[in-house]
């Protein structure tokens, strides 16, 4: 076991599928030299070179497309888009290219590749720099969307993410590039599309994304001090979701809190909402609740960023006006 | 050229009979640029045609019985019938997907380019667009980043005046597309892309470049659109008659021709049996494409994802 | 009251607002010597001129940037994107820029501006011709989404989305442009945010969108033939949505059916069910029926359309499903 | 440029103390380039400064009062708190909101010209931006459409040979940024970013070509940051002492400074009078700030759409 961040075990992950396929490379702006502006990349120039991983131009549509080519001819890349924002402009590349590589092709070509982007509040970049983005991305077929929530899942998610035969979409919060962990020291990977139960409990379901997770963690813990026992789902993977794991989960706790940064209307929330309450129809004892931030642009100042994202107490609240519906 | 022109008036043909059911953006008068740069390739080097690079596939060996049953909708065709054959990839032919987005392709054929930098291998890739698709965002992007990393790329503009019913001259304020290459540190290139043979020495010059680790070459071919922009409109609708009269007279295949007969490679009755041996590949293709099956309803559901063995395999 | 298409009612709606306001003013590519690919701008260039109607090059993120630009000094464009798959490669002026630009700006600036943009498979134009793009802008504060169904609608939207101090997405259906209807000769408005009950039932709430609403309305037909009254209720306006007209219809009925052709995981059902769920919790006799695209890229060919798109058949089955549960 | 340079170097000094919350990127050598350009326009002009152009918010009439108290994150700086100041908009300054996207203000500023245009107004919109922010889409569209639609905007590079960490090498290949603009249709002009006369002369020209109809301008201004990207960057990180040395010896108020006192325009202790006022300015400034409230959590919800009124009215 050692202890890493979540930020070094981005570099694991890479490092360690680098060293094993020659296929696979990073580039990205600022990823080389500077190791990423959250240092998540650093070190990996001084050990495989400025073939294998190298800084671009300003040019996300590019690098992303340019990502596309390369995996259609074999390569595995690795692109980091800085910010999850910036998703906007890539976009095109990930939805229209990649996304669609292996139907548009019947199979022959196909897109295999990662695309990590920060994404997240909490910090104060404002409104351009701190999206949540996985609902823009979530109804385009042939997609693949992780959020992992803790160090473990980046090098096991980051790893499955890069042997996929098919484009994946990486979102890795900024709030947590500092978050420790004990994590082994023996190859391991996690699987992409199982959840994650990390608190088990009977009397209400919360499923959580990224940085959320951690705060779900402290809303459980202070429902425990009520007396109450709440079970915690760390969704993982956006797409495809484990709908299973999580639906199991209400059947017995009949209450489910869903809990995101991105807004709640038309967000990842909602899907769950939705699958929850047809699949587990009759076993639901209150309704779902749904938690995100709130419906405006995320604001740059402290204050209005915590009253932007749900906070620990928001999730007890919720928590509790399920159990006593 | 020939089996391109006698395919794209027979296909206009079946489109208005309602068995060619995809839109069709008829190549008719650019056909020497696909064939010129083409021919100036090796098997294994890769290209993304545009939306009218129509030679392209067919010089590279994407049969015709392939790609008109594509059109037709059938499961022969492209992607099983998933997807329009004009944007068609192909693995054998070297042709990667390209992308409906006109310019989109660009940087995925920087891309490749990019791949064959990097396992040092002296592949070409070759991206076709139209003067239309140099608006795009990605056409900058693209040729910067390839311009940056000096990619082993060659890029192509189909520059036949017109983006749908629009004049360049709405669309573009400087004097030459081909000059914006100095602003990404490569060579531009303007040639008549009417004439076959110029296209090829262009396109030789720009493939030695690259295969040399020089960088990339845009590549300008000046031609003209002899049709509306796609089957559903007149052939030309909105321009001036003397205009298109002007370029009737340069037409590549008349001009080829010419240049044949002038150095006399033309006898022997040579072009009746190039005619004849065209009409039947075309007329097979039609047989082929109408007796095809259309696809399986079931079809949908495949390729969206590697089957689970696959990616479990992965893992 | 005269009759009119569905692409008529776009060149009613812009030319009377563009009468009434010297600031509204129209671009795009082909929009003006072309009247539109679907010559839905038919005959604007002769009567407002060439200042007020014009072709722009192939730069769909500048020309909504443009947009954006304008709208901040004081004109109220509209500007045609012409096809929404185009989205990804415009997303960042409507998502970073016009939606962001009342907020970020205190309220100084606004950006009223309205995109029009062709959506929906149905003819053979291809996956990247052809998607459903709501739900990647659903999850954005500051936008509004609005998706026409009638001659009427696309009157009575587009000149209220003209006239909205904020950016305006409307979504025009391609199968649609053909589509006929009588409208009155005098001036008149539908409201964002008000759904349209096309047909009031009992048994089964049917909730739909663009063209899917005229297969919803077939569906309520043979459903009656077997003896089974369908409400059917086209959404019109995704953001805001009108829950409070849909949870209406089914603490009535008691069951739901949305359909729509986006793939049903992430996309606008989700959300329908997920607040229905929610406020007629108790009210559900049967879990909630969400039909849209199969999980695939749009195909090209007709058999595979035909697959792909919910049909009346899928409708009628949906929701006699829920009346037997 | 003296209260932007002593604006930008207490604004550091207040984010190591952690009062400023913003990330700060300093604009220290660069101050040249928003004064010279501002210096060149009139008030009913409008301009988006880049994350760098802070000189310009001072020249235009934003407070800074108002500028520093947005970097604190206070109710009464940019957006009532709720935007960073370095992007913030101001109406009454004739400054339009920008985008923390690097180029993505450009489209954005040519709207604004085409809206002047439209109107038969002769005002000028002028977009500021990075070397970096060249190598986007949204550069090349947007001066593509601005050049074809003969614009009244000027395009301002501030070229400051890197992009965060990255030198300009890595970003470029050709010889000037200021040659694509023949790209597009119009001139191109590389100045000497850190002479503010030289810049103001370029602008004035440039604005006078906006005014007279005769389109856009890409002013190229040679720079260079003397500090690092942003606050929390060492100031010359990764870069060649020599180079830096060789760019601070012509910083541009040591340059402006020089070219006063050789007119002598500098007698009777005029620096030592506005040092005192821009000291004063500052800390009043610093004062006000510090003293503000932040904003009350409401206004989250404030802005977001125009008041039910107003929407309501509007039908
Ligand atoms: C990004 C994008 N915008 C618009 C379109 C619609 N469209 C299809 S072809 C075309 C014109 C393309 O012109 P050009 O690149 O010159 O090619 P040509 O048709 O002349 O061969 C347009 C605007 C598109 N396919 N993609
Ligand atoms: C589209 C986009 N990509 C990346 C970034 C991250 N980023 C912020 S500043 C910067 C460098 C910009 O360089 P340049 O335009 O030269 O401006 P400078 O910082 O040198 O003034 C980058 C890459 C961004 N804000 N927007
Ligand atoms: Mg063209
Ligand atoms: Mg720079």
């Amino acid at each position: 076991m050692t202890t890493i961040a979540y930020r070094e075990a981005v570099q694991r992950a890479l490092r360690e599928e680098m060293r094993r396929d020659p296929a696979v490379f990073l580039f990205g702006e600022d990823v080389a030299e500077a190791g990423g502006v959250f240092k998540a990349t650093k070190g990996l120039l001084e050990e495989f070179g400025p073939t294998r991983v190298f800084d671009t131009p300003i040019s996300e549509s590019a690098i992303v497309g340019a990502a596309v080519g390369a995996a259609m001819m074999g390569m595995r890349p690795v692109v980091e888009v800085m910010f999850a924002d910036f998703t906007t402009i890539a976009m095109d590349a990930i939805v229209n290219s990649a996304a669609k590589a292996r139907f548009l092709s019947g199979g022959e070509f196909s897109a295999p590749m990662v695309v990590r982007m920060s994404y997240g509040a909490g910090a104060r970049w404002g409104a351009q720099h701190t999206q949540s983005v996985e609902a823009w991305l979530m109804n385009v077929p042939g997609l693949t969307i992780v959020m992992p929530s803790t160090p473990y899942d980046v090098v096991g998610l980051l790893k499955s993410a890069i042997r996929s035969p098919d484009p994946v979409v990486v979102l890795e919060n900024k709030q947590l590039y500092g978050k420790k962990e004990d994590v082994p020291d023996e190859e391991f990977f996690v699987p992409i599309g199982k959840a994650a139960v990390r608190r088990p409990g009977q009397d209400v379901t919360i499923v959580a994304t990224g940085y959320m997770v951690d705060r779900a963690l402290s809303a459980a813990d202070a429902l425990a001090a009520g007396g109450h026992s709440a079970e915690v789902i760390d969704a993982r993977s956006v797409l495809p979701l484990d709908v299973e794991t999580i639906v199991g989960s209400v059947t017995r706790t009949g209450r489910l809190v869903v809990v995101h940064e991105a807004p709640v209307f038309g967000g990842f929330g909602a899907e769950v909402a939705a699958a929850v309450g047809a699949q587990a129809f009759g076993y639901l004892a209150a309704p779902i609740e749904r938690l995100g931030g709130a419906w405006s642009p995320i604001p740059f100042g402290q204050v209005l960023i915590d009253e932007y994202l749900p906070s620990e107490q928001d999730i007890v609240q919720a928590a509790q006006r399920a159990i006593s519906a | 050229m020939l089996l391109t022109r006698a395919y794209e008036d027979r296909a206009q043909e079946l489109w208005s009979k309602g068995l060619v059911v995809e839109s069709l953006h008829g190549s008719q008068g650019q056909e020497a640029i696909g064939v010129g740069v083409c021919y100036g390739l090796r098997p294994d080097d890769v290209i993304i045609p545009s939306l009218r690079t129509r030679a392209a596939f067919l010089v590279r060996g994407v049969s015709v019985r392939q790609f008109l049953s594509g059109m037709l909708g059938k499961a022969t065709g492209a992607a099983k019938g998933k997807a329009t054959a004009h944007h068609m990839g192909s693995k054998d032919a070297g042709i990667l997907l390209g992308s409906a987005l006109v310019g989109s392709s660009i940087p995925v054929a920087a891309g490749a380019a990019l791949a064959f930098k990097m396992r040092d291998e002296d592949r070409v890739s070759v991206c076709f667009f139209g003067d239309g698709a140099t608006e795009r965002g990605d056409f900058h992007e693209g040729l910067n980043l390839a311009g940056v990393m000096k990619l082993p790329a060659v890029f192509v503009i189909e520059n036949n005046l017109y983006a749908e019913f629009t004049p360049i001259s709405k669309h573009f304020a400087g004097t030459s597309l081909a000059a914006r290459a100095e602003g990404y540190g490569f060579p531009g290139v303007t040639v008549d892309g009417n004439d076959v043979l110029a296209v090829y020495d262009a396109m030789s010059e720009a493939v030695a470049r690259a295969r040399a680790g020089e960088g990339p070459t845009l590549l300008e071919c000046m031609t003209y659109r002899q049709r509306g922009h796609s089957s559903s409109h007149p052939p030309t609708e909105g321009r001036d008659p003397a205009e298109v009269e002007s370029w009737l007279k340069r037409d590549p295949i008349l001009l080829f021709k010419a240049e044949l007969a002038h150095r006399g490679l033309l006898g022997g009755g040579a072009l009746a049996l190039i005619d004849a041996s065209v009409a039947e590949e075309i007329e097979d293709a039609v047989r082929f494409a109408v007796d095809s099956p259309l696809p399986d309803p079931a079809e949908l559901y495949r390729d969206v994802y590697a089957p689970a063995e696959t990616s479990e395999a992965a893992r």
